[in-house]
């Protein structure tokens, strides 16, 4: 399998911390998966995500993209944020757009890109309007729309979904793989639920304070399992997770 | 501005004035200035100050190239080391200046003021003169000063704020309905206390245009020789333009003395009496810590250039 | 709702029914003395001769013009200078090393204070009176920007570099409208600040000029010149006020919003 | 971190000593005459000067003294008139509907706009000038009362009213410690506007006071007595700021803190 | 059965809207049950607890408490927010305190009921902490001790655990229980997390916006169940609960 992102060694310790956040850990993420980042709170979720985005530097160890060490951030890396952080001042379109448009990409292209994305987003009809317009979820499928627009190698989400409701955020989860599906894309989801662990993961990752191993990543038999289909096997896999965290 | 000062041919002079019936307003009212400045294609532009203070800082920033202003103002200019000479004396102070205090007040002579209330506008001729006659009455540390601009002072003295005042026309008028001298600038004048308004020069304009003030200094002794032949002409003038009645012009002049040119010169006033008056004012302003050295007699003697007076009053 | 708000909005203006029927009867009873307070109808008579015939010989849509243009080039001057200069101090810190203590030092002295030695500097024309005014107008803006740049969604700026936005582009893309809001609150507190400062403005050697006007009249005590040159500077004040509230709303529609 | 603040405090201490130093080359060299810009020297000297035999006899500490009692008497007034009216008016929309326009009228109206009238109506002892600071200090206060009470989060108010507080206590227990952050901010705010009109208030009939030091100074163009004036009002200021700011996060330590 | 609370043809519309929010509800809160509120967003369930809080009058019919017409807010009911409420100027102790002290109780009273909610709620050593002081998980549990003070007759919680973690969140909900069983309290807790309201609910009631059954109460076999027990039959329990809400 082909590896998109080589963790080596990372060791991260935030200015004026004594002990390190992030401690040697060692992973990978693979060209087309998607893989689940699981853990307690304060556990380093987001220290690890924004590492990878080039926001943060490593203490020690390097991470790489495509081979290359990430020194800052680029569009070949998507991020999407739990509170969306779209422009108020853009509307949707300008909004997806912003990213091509601050590469310079013409005009024309622009709107192609924009317009096949609002389709698949299902938003064509709220193109022109402005982000407090719309609904929670409407905000996070844009966020998504506009991470993808570059066609960046790799979308990250940190909690994205940690805001919506049970039922907008099923109806979101069903975007995001339907996405990842059609457009062969590679993500990673950091997450502190553990059903929506489940549901996205082919891999899981999980993080723990313990140090002698910081993040084991297991497989996933119910990646995208039907809520229907859930039987006590499963609630006992969730429960083994459910346990390491804690 | 300063940069015209190297240039031949001007086509602006800058005048500072006071809003008064003075010499500056008939000659400006009689055309005794711009018409005769017209003829050599320049034009006078007035700017009106409320005191000699503004006008100082204007000569000093080269906004003006003339100015009108009370000898204690030229004094504090003098000695700030402003580059300007005095050229011309508009008039010496007479009545139209005093203290006045409020009938039915107990204050019956200046020494009842121990202890009292007195406006008047600091750093102005008035000023000067209530304290050459707090000195005299050796009042000078017994009664308290408030530096206050001439309405000011009516407010205060319709509402009972002070005892009395000392200040200049046409304040003095509604003062005077309810109120009476103590004494005024024309007594003090007797007593060889005088105080005047003068004009003063930018020095930069003064070397390089000494034509345009010799110019100037003779329209206003055209004024001055009027009042003296035929005072109604240039009360009349003046009122007009100052927008007052001729009986407000009247009283506003008062016994202020317009000395012509030839009078100074047989009296020697600009070269003798008037300079030992403003060495005697800066002193007692530099006591008063108001400035902060007075003014040697060789500093003033460069201060008023008596030339342009002399050309004049010998022919 | 409507209704409700049209209750109070009577209860305003019978606020200033009977503010204005008090000044007429104490006036009309002679309770003070004219030169004290002048009554309504000589205000308005006053208003309607100066309309006519100007305030010494100058139309008084003139001297409100003037007054009003020395304040809008203060401002729009404040506007072009403090802006940018705001903008880096709040993003990189060696500017607000070398600028925020000067300001900060400035800032609070009341412009009568320098307003001679700004004469003495620059004479006594139209200059010292817009530097004096654009002096006032200057801190509130400089300050808004550095808070409005301090208050911006680091995740905006997470975002902007991870879609590929430049560090320039992050500047104009994303912290400039990012603290438009604040650049906004900051503007109107400028005009306030400059409008407090405009009587002190004219008040040397100025021959038009509102200020100027009720300088002038209360050298000669005219105390109804004074109350029209007030009530002008005041119906202005929150004219001015309410126009600036409208563009706000315009330009930054989003604020407030979510 | 510290070794950085270190730096950019560096930074600072570097731009005001480069400004001094252009001061005095300037002054050395003769560059401008003296009246423009007195030497560092001879402001220091004046300083000293001044602290030791007074200004116009009157000790430099009494002229000062005076100066922040006019301003702390004026500000004391507003907060204690100011903070009941704008809460009642941020909580009662008919107290709003009475006072808010009357406010907004005047706030924006400089102050030496009604000076002379101040003058004629309560005179020109220390009433007059206390009031005109007064005037200056209301608005800020008022203002910053009713948005902080129309900011105060409705869910402190009904769990109040759920916990058994009456009306009467949720304004005293609820609102008024709710707005409190933001009646320190409109002090702040109210001190800055006293501060800035101190001159003008010192400006008619006053014998001490630094704002009269200084116009009193500039009648007889003494720059350096003006210099030493401005240094000491821009300093004070900046203290008086920072004083404000501590006692600030004293008593309203929770104030943005989640 | 006792009841506390009957809302009887309750109709709410809010001022300038057309339809009715609340439309003719009626339903009982029985004494010393749980009853769990759950439904869309936006279908009401703050609009029902304001109302029984006495912070919204009924457009027609009544809210009776012991038989009463609610007509204002009293300390008899006592409410839990989202984002707890706490006040950030009183310590912890002046919080939970707040109420006795507006009711004019003596200090030593004050002190007694304070210490032992302190204990109950194993917050003894944050006594005089401020609220900023306070994890998220902290403040929720000095919020629901504020609003027992009183010893109210009914406390009401509208989505009081929504922003915490699935951890705190299970912490949360044992404390809860328990304070309920040690107490015998009345409680009403509006949430939109369908596996809360079966873990809170003696009932669970059903908001829709379908006008015929506005609101359907059901019974609640799997009240206090824990997570190692969900089997199959849960799962289906729950989806028959999903299905009618949306
Ligand atoms: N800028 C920072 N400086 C110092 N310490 C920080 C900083 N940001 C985070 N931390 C600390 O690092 C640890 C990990 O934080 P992080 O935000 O990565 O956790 P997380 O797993 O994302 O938590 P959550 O689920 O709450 O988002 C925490 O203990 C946090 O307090
Ligand atoms: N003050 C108000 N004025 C007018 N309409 C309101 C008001 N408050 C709420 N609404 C409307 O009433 C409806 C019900 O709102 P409510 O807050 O009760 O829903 P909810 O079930 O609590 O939703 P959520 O789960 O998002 O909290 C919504 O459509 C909302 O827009
Ligand atoms: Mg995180
Ligand atoms: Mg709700």
């Amino acid at each position: 399998m082909e590896k998109i992102i080589e963790v080596k060694d990372l060791t991260l310790t935030y200015p004026g911390g004594t002990k390190p956040t992030l401690d040697t850990l060692n992973f990978d993420i693979n060209r087309g998966e998607i893989l689940t980042v699981i853990g307690k709170s304060g556990c380093g979720k987001s220290t690890l995500l924004n590492t990878i985005a080039g926001y943060l530097h490593p203490s020690s160890g390097e991470v790489l993209l495509n081979g290359e060490t990430i020194v800052e951030p680029s569009w070949k890396i998507g991020v999407v944020f739990q509170n969306n952080a779209l422009y108020p001042w853009l509307n949707v379109a300008e909004n997806i757009g912003f990213g091509l448009n601050m590469r310079h990409f013409n005009k024309a292209e622009i709107n192609v890109r924009v317009d096949k994305l609002l389709e698949q987003i299902q938003l064509a009809d709220k193109k022109d309007d402005y982000i407090f317009s719309l609904s929670g979820g409407m905000k996070q499928r844009v966020a998504i729309a506009r991470a993808l627009a570059n066609q960046p190698q790799l979308v990250m989400f940190d909690e994205s979904f940690g805001a919506l409701d049970e039922f907008t955020r099923n109806d979101i989860h069903k975007v995001v793989l339907d996405l990842w599906k059609s457009l062969h894309l590679t993500f990673l989801v950091v997450t502190h639920d553990i059903d929506e662990a489940i549901k996205l993961g082919n891999r899981i990752a999980i993080m723990t304070p313990d140090k002698s191993s910081p993040m084991k990543i297991i497989d996933n038999p119910y990646f995208n399992i039907d809520l229907e289909d859930i039987d006590s096997e499963y609630i006992k896999y969730k429960n083994r997770i459910l346990k390491q965290i804690v | 501005s300063k940069k015209d000062d190297g240039q031949k041919n001007l086509s602006e002079i800058r005048i500072g004035i006071l809003q008064t019936p003075n010499d500056v307003a008939a000659a400006r009212q009689l055309g005794y200035l711009d018409n005769y400045f017209k003829k050599k294609n320049i034009k006078i532009k007035y700017i009106i100050f409320d005191s000699g203070v503004d006008a100082n800082k204007a000569l000093i920033s080269g906004d003006v190239d003339f100015a009108t202003m009370g000898d204690t103002n030229g004094v504090v200019a003098m000695s700030s080391k402003i580059d300007a000479k005095l050229i011309w004396v508009n008039d010496v102070i007479g009545n139209n200046e005093g203290l006045v205090v409020k009938n039915g007040s107990n204050i019956k002579s200046i020494q009842d003021l121990a202890g009292k209330k007195i406006a008047t506008p600091f750093a102005s001729t008035s000023h000067y003169s209530l304290m050459m006659t707090l000195k005299k009455y050796n009042l000078l540390n017994r009664v308290s000063l408030l530096d206050m601009d001439t309405q000011d002072i009516v407010a205060a003295w319709n509402r009972g704020d002070i005892t009395a005042a000392y200040t200049w026309q046409p304040t003095l008028t509604p003062m005077l309905k309810n109120g009476h001298f103590l004494i005024n600038s024309e007594d003090l004048r007797n007593q060889k206390v005088i105080t005047a308004n003068i004009t003063l020069v930018r020095g930069g304009f003064e070397r390089n245009h000494p034509k345009l003030v010799a110019d100037l200094v003779k329209q206003l002794n055209k004024a001055h020789e009027q009042i003296q032949k035929n005072p109604k002409v240039i009360i009349t003038a003046a009122s007009k333009q100052n927008d007052l009645s001729y009986g407000e012009a009247k009283s506003q002049i008062g016994t202020s003395e317009w000395l012509t040119a030839k009078q100074m010169t047989e009296q020697k006033f600009l070269t003798e009496e008037f300079q030992n008056q403003l060495y005697k004012t800066g002193n007692f302003m530099a006591k008063q810590q108001t400035i902060d050295h007075a003014p040697t007699k060789a500093e003033i003697n460069k201060f008023v250039v008596t030339k342009y007076v002399d050309e004049l009053g010998e022919k | 709702m409507k209704a409700k708000n049209r209750k109070y909005l009577g209860i305003t203006v019978i606020t200033w029914l009977v503010l204005l029927i008090v000044w007429q009867l104490v006036t009309a009873l002679k309770i003070t003395p004219e030169i004290l307070l002048p009554s309504p109808e000589k205000v308005i008579t006053t208003f309607i001769n100066l309309s006519k015939y100007g305030y010494n010989g100058i139309p008084l849509w003139y001297h409100f013009m003037i007054t009003m243009l020395r304040l809008l080039s203060a401002v729009g001057l404040a506007i072009i200078t403090a802006i940018p200069l705001g903008l880096l101090s709040g993003r990189i810190k060696i500017v607000y090393a070398i600028f925020d203590s000067i300001i900060q030092f400035i800032r609070p002295i009341p412009p009568l204070a320098y307003y001679t030695l700004l004469i003495l500097w620059v004479g006594i024309g139209e200059t010292s009176k817009v530097v004096l005014l654009y002096l006032a107008a200057f801190a509130p803006i400089y300050l808004a920007c550095i808070s409005g740049v301090r208050k911006v969604n680091v995740d905006y700026i997470k975002s902007a570099r991870s879609l590929g936005a430049s560090s320039t582009q992050v500047f104009f893309h994303i912290i400039f409208p990012s603290a438009l809001p604040d650049i906004f609150t900051g503007i109107r507190t400028s005009v306030g600040m400059a409008y407090t400062t405009v009587v002190a403005a004219e008040m040397v050697a100025a021959t038009y000029g509102i200020g100027w006007m009720i300088v002038n009249a209360s050298k000669y005590l005219k105390s109804d010149v004074m109350f029209v040159g007030i009530f002008i500077l005041g119906i202005t004040g929150v004219i001015l006020d309410q126009l600036l509230k409208l563009i706000e709303r315009k330009i930054v529609f989003w604020s407030g919003k979510s």
